[in-house]
């Protein structure tokens, strides 16, 4: 008995204290704007949408993307020359395919968003990529790159990431200038399969002896694969993951006394990996499809805005999502001048993208996906710390 | 040969990993025959707790002296033991002793364990980060190499490990076999209702046997996250490798779990990369987990209770 | 009284169908050994009992009897029921032995607990009944017409041993008395030709025990199951048994009738030289034996009391409840 | 508080091996313990609320933070307040046991909830939703109607609930019947102004609104004015919550129901929406007006006009008399009215919505789109109708057999052995499932298919094995991973494709998947039978992360690997005349899951009714004795994971053709977990607490989204698990079989049962 009453005692505190948060709730002023939300009257309030995991496992990639977002949606609203009013929703689907569909449904209920940014990764965006077709909503893709997406017929799918088969390729190409025998690790991971498979093929068409195995992303222990590439005698080794684990595994091969080319794709190449590999990262190159965004002056005020919005560097996938949600910004505001917002004019100006970003420049193909040839794969390397370009990966020696 | 050692010290050292955190299991399962599925929270509560401590106390300076480096090392063993030591009591007051008094059925423990693992490893998340990478500051040389073996070379973290491992196992094994506490965990574990006619006070003898899993516990979150990194969901894949251990070794059983931890480890190395096959892999390292578990399964499919069987504290 | 006129031959060339026939068993756990070198002969109808002190392997040669132990020695062979070809009994696995015919009773009470009486009395009827899960699913009509049958055996049982009025209440919520006549109703259901009892009268009362060597008798008489008895209390046993065997550290040290066992000098060895307490047993047995017969009679009534629950019970109204 | 573990060491007291010892010492003092503990109580909360605040540079922020000093005081002295309830809680007790406080206490607190956590409004507009939010800005509209505006002005909601609380608990303190009626009056002109205003501000924002914050405020101030009425109209001066709730459901089986009927038929044909289109919210009569002459089809119209009335009337009628004079002809009727009743609404809606779409109605999007709530309540109303009608069949019947001697006389003080009472629920239930998610937002809908209906879908099936045969089933996932990926294999959605002739749609994967779970089940269970609980959950574990690892590392090209298979179709039907496609929207599939659900719940009620059932029950409890009773234990334990198995598969081809794509993701460790943490925390071995654990258990994260920090969530349901295991291991609904081993079977009163064996045993009582 009593501790049924302690229960019920319990449960008015819990009460008590919801209720006095809630007393303080913001009473932020403007009252209800009568009339209809669309039809894009002056002063109107557009959504654009982020759809990818802000919480789970893979949180962190989900915050670098949102926090760009924020600040893109942030900024354009400050400049004031908008003529409307922009929000940004943010609907978490913690990366998980099955959670996918219920964002997907949250975001496609409020008729005001107009675009979506993300979802973040490959598998989620194939479960939602026809549903956001179907209704008209167009969607843009930071950070998810297998590339087999823009074969799927979603309708109104856009990326402005380079896929594996932009970036692996290249990356294999440049190894191949420089080893016999390449060791291909991947994470077991949609994205690392993806990337692995990519540059397992470009090697072996140069002719490159390849050997290849896998790491699951939550291992914490690269002492037995460090262990095999070093006794594989390898002449470099290729990491298909993303940084933190890229940072790890870096770590153990310098623990085992590797001493060959170490490389891996963009979904390495970040503060996170420098900060976690530290000086066993030096001499560690990366591919990446992408403007070096400490280095580009577009990317230079990026970086500080962000760095000051959420004392944070930006990170892995922070710049394209910047450059996702302007891209839905820009189309917003273009289909507005046209005459009328809705998903399907804002779709059509996406189409027609052709915008300068802070990783690159941008145009979509029909199927779009980056058009070919707008993205150049640069070569990093780190360097007491640092990551910093070495220029275009077909020049560079 | 040198492979073949040098995997077998990698497998060692996450074996003596695997078999800190599996006392912990076993120890309660011996007293309350239960899995304590929160252990795993444990153990990450000793890596965030002796890091709070250590970069407290040390600071983060880099490549100290080798005293200050035992010195560290203590500390950090210390704290994380202390820390997990007390989750792991408080864990036993909030989660197992309300249902112990309910008589409530076995599964309910199981299930408020997982609450209570869910609880603890997020909480750790919204007060310190959920970054899936926190560093200890590089003390000393961790990667160095500490001395060779035939060819294959033992770095000092390896060492340390190992050495700590064996060192806390042993005086594990001393206690519950030669103290006074030692022989009532034992006595609970054979058969409590009369342990408690012979006057062993059951409730603080599993709270200890708690605390003293706890505190193996946490100092295997302290060396994992010295070795390696520490986040707020570390604790789970360990903690389920360390069950299977357990359960290799034969569940309930002290030196079955120390067997069982360091064979899952050597397994684990051995297994998948084929040192003895000349450098040519077997099957390669994503199979890690497969191997594990299937090593497992036959294992229990031949021994049904385990390697040792599965009385605490009985050697064989 | 009447059960010792009937007593059977002890010989075995008179051509009595056997039960059970064990020759030579041996039973170690490591290093101890639990039965040593053990033959009986078990015929057809009999009551036999076990007796001996603790520790003299009663229950381990149930077990083995019944295929929960295997001995590392010797054979058993099996004819479960009447006309049965005798089969071994060594390497089967208990619920096999128990489809061939034999049933039992545990010392340590073992129902389900958390069924009621009557579900507990079905378990042991439905192990002989073939509906599979499929038509369980769908109510087929065999499945059916099954659950009415085996709902109205369970009420006969239960009315058999005289807990009719307890069916629906869970059995562990059932008197001690209660759940030892519920064990043997359960063990009935099996329709064994065989019922082996463990110790049926442990921590029961008096006038529990005198309804349960009626039960005995009517379980072998007027139901023709041979019975197989293990039992502390010699009053009960010496009542029932039509022959007894006596075991005393795993050995096998006497066997015969009633009364010559009484007089066996190695079994009053057994029980009153071997060890202390259990000459101290015997001691304490003994006023009980007394306050037994003095108390016989007033209890009667009480007794009796009890019985006309059975009748209360209307058949009709279970079967169709079943059928639902 | 280590301290009070390393006192000296005082001999056991009792015999049993787990007593709690009397207290002795200062550090034992039970007062000073409690004060500790809820000291600790307080600051775990504070650790608790609050924003997620760590960074990567500042690692011990969040921390801080957390416990500032003028902050951590505030959580401290809820830990004190708590203190002093629990302490002085025998002299409070006495006021809390009083007519109408338990009422209040539900009331207060649902208005307290609707005006903290729920959501007002839909609208983008009103920014999160919420109260607060929207009692802002409404407050600053003059458009508002004054009436309105005055109850979303800062204070004033909080204000009034506040005084009917006063005035409630003052009556029901001091047993005063004239202020009793005062507060009852008070109460319901509180909610009714609290729902009016919300209505008032959807008018204005003239967009769709699925929000259940006003609605709740209502139920919860009706639910004060109870409080009052049952403190006026009192006869005893305690409260005796059960058995009022048994008069009232034995008084006249199916009034309950049929009252609920008519409450939901009142509001659907009274003020709720029948058709929203863009800009239009139209009721009833609006709707009628709106369709008149626009070629509807006549039933319709005649429907909308007057003959919906007419049926809710006559349904409502026939319910209360059939109810009253336990006529079974009465009760036939309402049955067949409601049906009638009901059928017709769905044809009204059909006709109308399509009608809307194919004139282009204020952009009307075509069939059963643009429906507000009304059409669906209104189905709901004569559905529970009939349903009112079917109880007084089915205990009149009862009645007839003689399984209840006679109506209302079997109350023997438990609620669920009160006559038609657990039909009753199960048919509001069964309601609520049809009706409700048509009336719910886009999101919601599709949480009820992918989150809950699927995972209620598996714990039904785990129940099967962990709840029946106790078997405990670590890795019970992978069935659903072999299910996804059969269906995967059979569309040839995989690499490696099926031959032309085995090539299927995904419907008719079931049959397959059913089949290779079956296997599947088998081949696990075989070797690992011999093994006991703990052996048996680390085995099955592993066997479920050796699937998952097994399609990760994509052997053979089989699985192709962590991308996954993606194109699955969407299942369709095509049986002669009958051609269903499923498409995109969300309710179509959660129609095809409680078919699914529905038929594996009648299958799997019989089963546990059966001898296998039994069979179940019994390794369950005493596996040596099942043995000696001729159970075969692995051949049963066999069927246990086999069933549970294809149950399994079964959701897993669900799963697979609904999501079109799947990968190894889908199917962790952590997903299996989740499943036995449902099938425990709603009941083990209990049908509906399985289903109902999934469900709270799926439904939960969902809802926090909007109240605590997304990374929270987790750290919230697992509160929420720990402390339901700590005051209520048996779980939300225990099942019959366990609650008994649970409290102890010498707890059980030995009562005598009842001439008749009544209710308690076989039939559909449990």
């Amino acid at each position: 008995m009593r501790t049924r009453n302690l229960v019920s005692v319990a449960v008015l505190g819990l009460a008590a204290t919801t209720a006095l948060g809630a007393c303080s709730n913001s009473n932020d002023s403007g009252g209800l704007s009568g009339g209809s939300s669309s039809g894009g009257g002056g002063g109107a309030t557009y959504t654009v949408a982020f759809e990818g995991p802000l919480s789970g496992d893979n949180a962190q990639l989900g915050i670098n993307e949102v926090n760009a977002a924020q600040l893109a949606v942030d900024q354009a609203n400050q400049k004031g020359d908008l003529g409307f009013t922009l929000k940004l929703l943010k609907a978490d689907d913690v990366g998980d395919p099955s959670k996918a569909p219920a964002a997907a449904a949250q975001i496609l209920q409020d008729n005001t968003v107009m675009g979506v940014i993300g979802p973040s990764f490959s598998g989620t965006t194939k479960a939602v990529g026809k549903t956001f077709g179907d209704a008209g909503l167009a969607i843009v893709n930071p950070s998810a790159s297998n590339g087999t997406l823009q074969t799927l017929g979603f309708k109104t799918w856009h990326r402005v990431n380079p896929n594996d088969f932009a970036e692996g390729p290249a990356a294999a190409d440049w190894l191949a200038k420089k080893a016999k025998k390449v060791f291909v690790v991947d994470d077991l991971s949609d994205y690392g399969s993806g990337v692995a498979a990519a540059v397992i093929k470009e090697l072996k068409a140069k002719g490159v002896t390849v050997q290849h195995q896998g790491v699951d992303a939550k291992t914490t222990d690269y002492g037995a694969i460090s262990q095999t590439v070093k006794n594989s005698g390898a002449d470099a080794v290729f990491y298909a993951g993303y940084d933190a684990q890229g940072a790890l595994f870096t770590k153990a091969l310098t623990a085992v006394g590797y001493k060959g080319i170490r490389m891996a794709g963009n979904g390495v190449k970040s503060s996170v990996f420098t900060e976690g590999a530290g000086a066993a990262g030096n001499g560690f190159y990366f591919s990446c499809g992408c403007q070096d965004a400490t280095v580009a002056p577009s990317a230079k005020d990026f970086t500080a805005a962000y760095q000051k919005m959420f004392n944070t560097p930006p990170s892995t996938y922070s710049p394209e999502a910047y450059d996702a949600t302007n891209i839905l910004i820009n189309a917003i505001k273009a289909a507005k001048a046209a005459g009328s917002v809705t998903r399907a004019t804002v779709n059509e100006q996406v189409n027609k993208t052709d915008y300068e970003g802070i990783t690159g420049h941008i145009k979509f193909g029909t199927d779009g996906d980056l058009a070919k040839g707008s993205g150049t794969v640069n070569l990093y390397e780190q360097k007491d710390g640092k990551i910093v370009s070495l220029g275009d990966i077909t020049k560079a020696s | 040969m040198t492979d073949f050692l040098n995997y077998l010290i990698l497998g060692l050292t996450r074996g003596s990993m695997y078999a800190l955190i599996a006392l912990g299991y076993t120890l309660v399962y011996g007293v309350l025959q239960l899995i304590n599925f929160a252990h795993s929270e444990v153990f990450m509560s000793g890596a965030f707790g002796s890091y709070l401590v250590v970069s407290g106390v040390v600071g983060s300076h880099h490549n100290l002296p080798w005293y200050a480096t035992v010195g560290v090392l203590l500390i950090g063993l210390g704290s994380g033991a202390a820390v997990g030591a007390f989750v792991a009591w408080a864990l036993e007051r909030v989660a197992y002793r309300p249902l112990r008094e309910r008589g409530a059925p076995k599964l309910a423990f199981l299930i408020s364990a997982i609450g209570a693992s869910f609880f603890l490893s997020q909480l750790a998340g919204k007060l310190f980060n959920r970054l899936s990478q926190n560093q200890f500051p590089t003390y000393f040389n961790a990667n160095g190499a500490a001395l060779h073996i035939g060819g294959a070379s033992v770095s000092w973290i390896q060492l340390i490990v190992i050495v700590s491992a064996l060192v806390l196992m042993i005086g594990l094994d001393r206690l519950v076999n030669g103290t006074k506490l030692g022989s009532s965990i034992r006595g609970v574990a054979e058969d409590a209702p009369t342990a408690a006619l012979m006057g062993i006070d059951i409730d603080k003898t599993i709270s200890r046997t708690f605390i003293i899993g706890g505190a193996l516990g946490g100092a295997a979150g302290f060396l994992f996250g010295t070795a390696f990194v520490f986040s707020n969901t570390m604790g789970f894949i360990p903690g389920v490798k360390a069950f299977a251990a357990a359960v290799l070794g034969g569940i309930g059983n002290i030196r079955g779990a120390m067997i069982g931890g360091l064979l899952l480890g050597v397994v684990e190395n051995l297994v998948p990369t084929a040192p003895w096959n000349g450098g040519q892999a077997w099957i390669g390292i994503q199979w890690t987990d497969v191997v594990a578990f299937v090593v497992l399964i036959l294992v229990l499919v031949l021994r049904p209770t385990g390697i040792l069987g599965e009385k605490l504290g009985r050697a064989a | 009284m009447t059960a010792t006129t009937e007593t059977p031959a002890v010989s075995p060339s008179e051509g009595r169908e056997i039960v059970f026939d064990v020759n030579h068993i041996t039973l170690r756990f490591g290093g101890v050994t639990s039965i040593n070198d053990v033959s009986l002969r078990m015929y057809r109808d009999e009551i036999l009992a076990v007796i001996g002190p603790n520790g003299a392997g009663k229950t381990s040669l149930f077990n083995s009897l019944t295929g929960v132990y295997t001995p590392q020695e010797g054979s058993i062979t099996l004819a479960g029921r009447t006309g049965d070809a005798p089969q071994t009994v060594i390497g089967k696995k208990t619920h096999v032995i128990n489809h061939m015919g034999v049933a039992r009773t545990f010392q340590n009470i073992r129902l389900f607990p958390a069924l009621t009486a009557l579900e507990n009395v079905k378990v042991g009827i439905e192990t002989r009944m073939k509906a599979g899960p499929i038509a369980s699913m769908l109510g087929l009509p065999n499945q059916r017409r099954e659950e009415r049958e085996s709902t109205q055996r369970a009420y006969d049982l239960l009315k058999l041993v005289g807990l009719v009025n307890r069916a629906n209440n869970l059995a562990g919520s059932l008197a001690y008395g209660e759940q030892r006549r519920l064990e043997i109703a359960r063990a009935l259901g099996t329709d064994p030709g065989v019922i082996l009892l463990d110790e049926p009268a442990a921590g029961t009362n008096p006038v529990e025990k005198r309804d349960l060597a009626d039960l005995i008798r009517l379980i072998n008489r007027e139901l023709g199951i041979s019975v197989l008895l293990i039992e502390h209390d010699m009053k009960l046993v010496m009542s029932v048994a039509d022959r007894l065997i006596v075991l005393n550290f795993g050995s096998k040290i006497a066997e015969g009738l009633p009364e010559e066992i009484q007089r066996n000098p190695a079994v009053i060895a057994a029980y009153l030289g071997t060890s202390a307490e259990e000459a101290e047993a015997q001691a304490e047995a003994q006023p009980e034996l007394e306050l037994i017969a003095d108390e016989t009679e007033g209890m009667t009534s009480l007794a009796e009391s009890t019985e006309p629950d059975g009748t209360s019970f209307d058949p009709t109204t279970s079967t169709e409840e079943e059928s639902r | 508080m280590s301290a009070a573990t390393t006192d000296t060491p005082t001999p056991s007291q009792g015999p049993t091996p787990y007593a709690i010892k009397p207290p002795s010492g200062v550090v034992h003092n039970p007062h000073v313990r409690r004060f500790v503990a809820c000291l600790a109580l307080g600051f775990v909360l504070a650790l608790m609320i609050g924003e997620q605040e760590g960074t990567q540079q500042d690692f011990g922020l969040a921390f801080r933070e957390a416990v500032a000093l003028p902050r951590i005081l505030i959580f401290l002295g809820i830990g004190i307040l708590v203190f002093l309830a629990i302490t002085f809680w025998p002299r409070i007790e006495h006021f809390l046991i009083r007519p109408g406080i338990r009422p209040l206490f539900v009331g207060l607190l649902s208005v307290a909830v609707s005006q903290t956590l729920l959501k007002w409004s839909d609208s983008s507009v009103v920014g999160n939703g919420k109260f607060g939010t929207l009692a802002g800005k409404a407050a600053d509209t003059p458009q508002l109607a004054p009436f309105a505006r005055a109850y979303f002005t800062t204070g004033v909601a909080w204000a009034a609930l506040i005084v009917v609380v006063v005035v409630a608990a003052y009556a029901i303190f001091t047993g005063q019947r004239a202020v009793a009626w005062v507060g009852a009056g008070l109460a319901v002109v509180v909610g009714l102004w609290a729902f009016f205003s919300q209505g008032r501000v959807v008018s204005l924002l003239q967009t769709p609104d699925h929000s259940t914050g006003a609605l709740v405020a209502l139920l919860g101030y009706l639910a004060i004015a109870a409080a009052c009425a049952a403190c006026a109209l009192r006869r005893t001066e305690t409260a005796d919550t059960k058995g009022f709730i048994d008069r009232v459901f034995a008084w006249r089986p199916g009034m309950p129901l049929a009252a609920v009927g008519i409450v939901v038929g009142l509001v659907s044909l009274g003020v709720a929406t029948w058709f929203s289109p863009q800009n239009e919210d139209l009721t009833l009569v609006d709707t009628a007006s709106f369709f008149s002459g626009h070629g509807l089809a006549p039933l319709s119209q005649a429907y909308l006009s007057w003959l919906g009335y007419l049926l809710f009337v006559v349904a409502a009628v026939l319910a209360v008399l059939g109810c009253l004079r336990r006529d079974t002809r009465i009760a036939w009727a309402t049955a067949v009215v409601g049906i009638v009743g009901a059928v017709l609404t769905l044809m009204t809606l059909y006709s109308t919505s399509s009608l809307g779409a194919k004139s282009g109605f204020d952009g009307a999007s075509g069939a059963w789109q643009n429906l507000g709530g009304g059409g669906w309540f209104a189905a709901a109303a004569f559905t529970i109708l009939a349903g009112a009608g079917y109880i007084v069949l089915s205990v009149a019947h009862d009645v007839k057999v003689g399984k209840l001697s006679d109506l209302g006389s079997d109350i023997v003080g438990q609620a669920r052995q009160v006559p038609g009472m657990g039909k009753a629920l199960v048919l509001l239930v069964v309601a609520a499932a049809l009706f409700y998610p048509p009336t719910a937002t886009e999101f919601w809908q599709k949480v009820i298919v992918s989150e809950i209906g699927i995972y209620v879908l598996l714990a039904i099936g785990l129940n099967v094995v962990v709840g029946w045969a106790g078997l405990l089933d670590l890795g019970f996932i992978a069935f659903y991973a072999i299910g996804s990926y059969t269906t995967a294999y059979l569309v040839g959605a995989l690499p490696i494709t099926p031959p032309e002739w085995l090539r299927l749609p995904p419907l008719a994967a079931i049959p397959f998947a059913i089949v290779i779970c079956l296997i599947a089940g088998v081949a696990l269970g075989f070797p690992t039978l011999r093994l006991r609980g703990d052996y048996l959950a680390i085995v099955t574990l592993g066997f479920g992360e050796i699937i998952r690892l097994v399609a990760i590392n994509n052997p053979a090209n089989f699985t192709n690997g962590p991308r996954g298979a993606f194109g699955i179709p969407q299942p369709s039907i095509h049986l002669g005349p009958l051609h269903i496609d499923w498409g995109s929207s969300s309710l179509q599939y959660w129609y095809l899951l409680l078919v699914l659900i529905g038929v594996t719940v009648l299958l799997f009620n019989r089963l546990e009714q059966s001898r296998l059932g039994r069979a179940w029950a019994a390794i369950r409890e005493d596996e040596v004795a099942a043995q000696a009773s001729g159970v075969n234990t692995v051949r049963v334990k066999l069927l246990a994971f086999a069933i549970g198995a294809s149950t399994s598969g079964v959701a897993g081809v669900f799963f697979a053709s609904q999501i079109g794509y799947i990968n190894p993701d889908n199917f962790i460790l952590n997903n299996s977990i989740l499943v036995v943490a449902y099938v425990v925390f709603g009941g083990m071995g209990s049908l509906p607490g399985a289903m109902a654990g999934a469900a709270v258990l799926t439904w939960l994260p969902e809802f926090l989204k909007d109240q605590v920090p997304a990374e929270d969530r987790q750290m919230w349901i697992g509160a929420v698990i720990l402390l339901m295991m700590i005051f209520r291991p048996q779980g939300l609904i225990p099942a019959k079989r366990r609650a008994a081993e649970l409290h102890g079977l010498d707890d059980q009163p030995r009562e005598e049962t009842r001439a008749v064996p009544a209710g308690e045993g076989m039939g559909g009582g449990r």
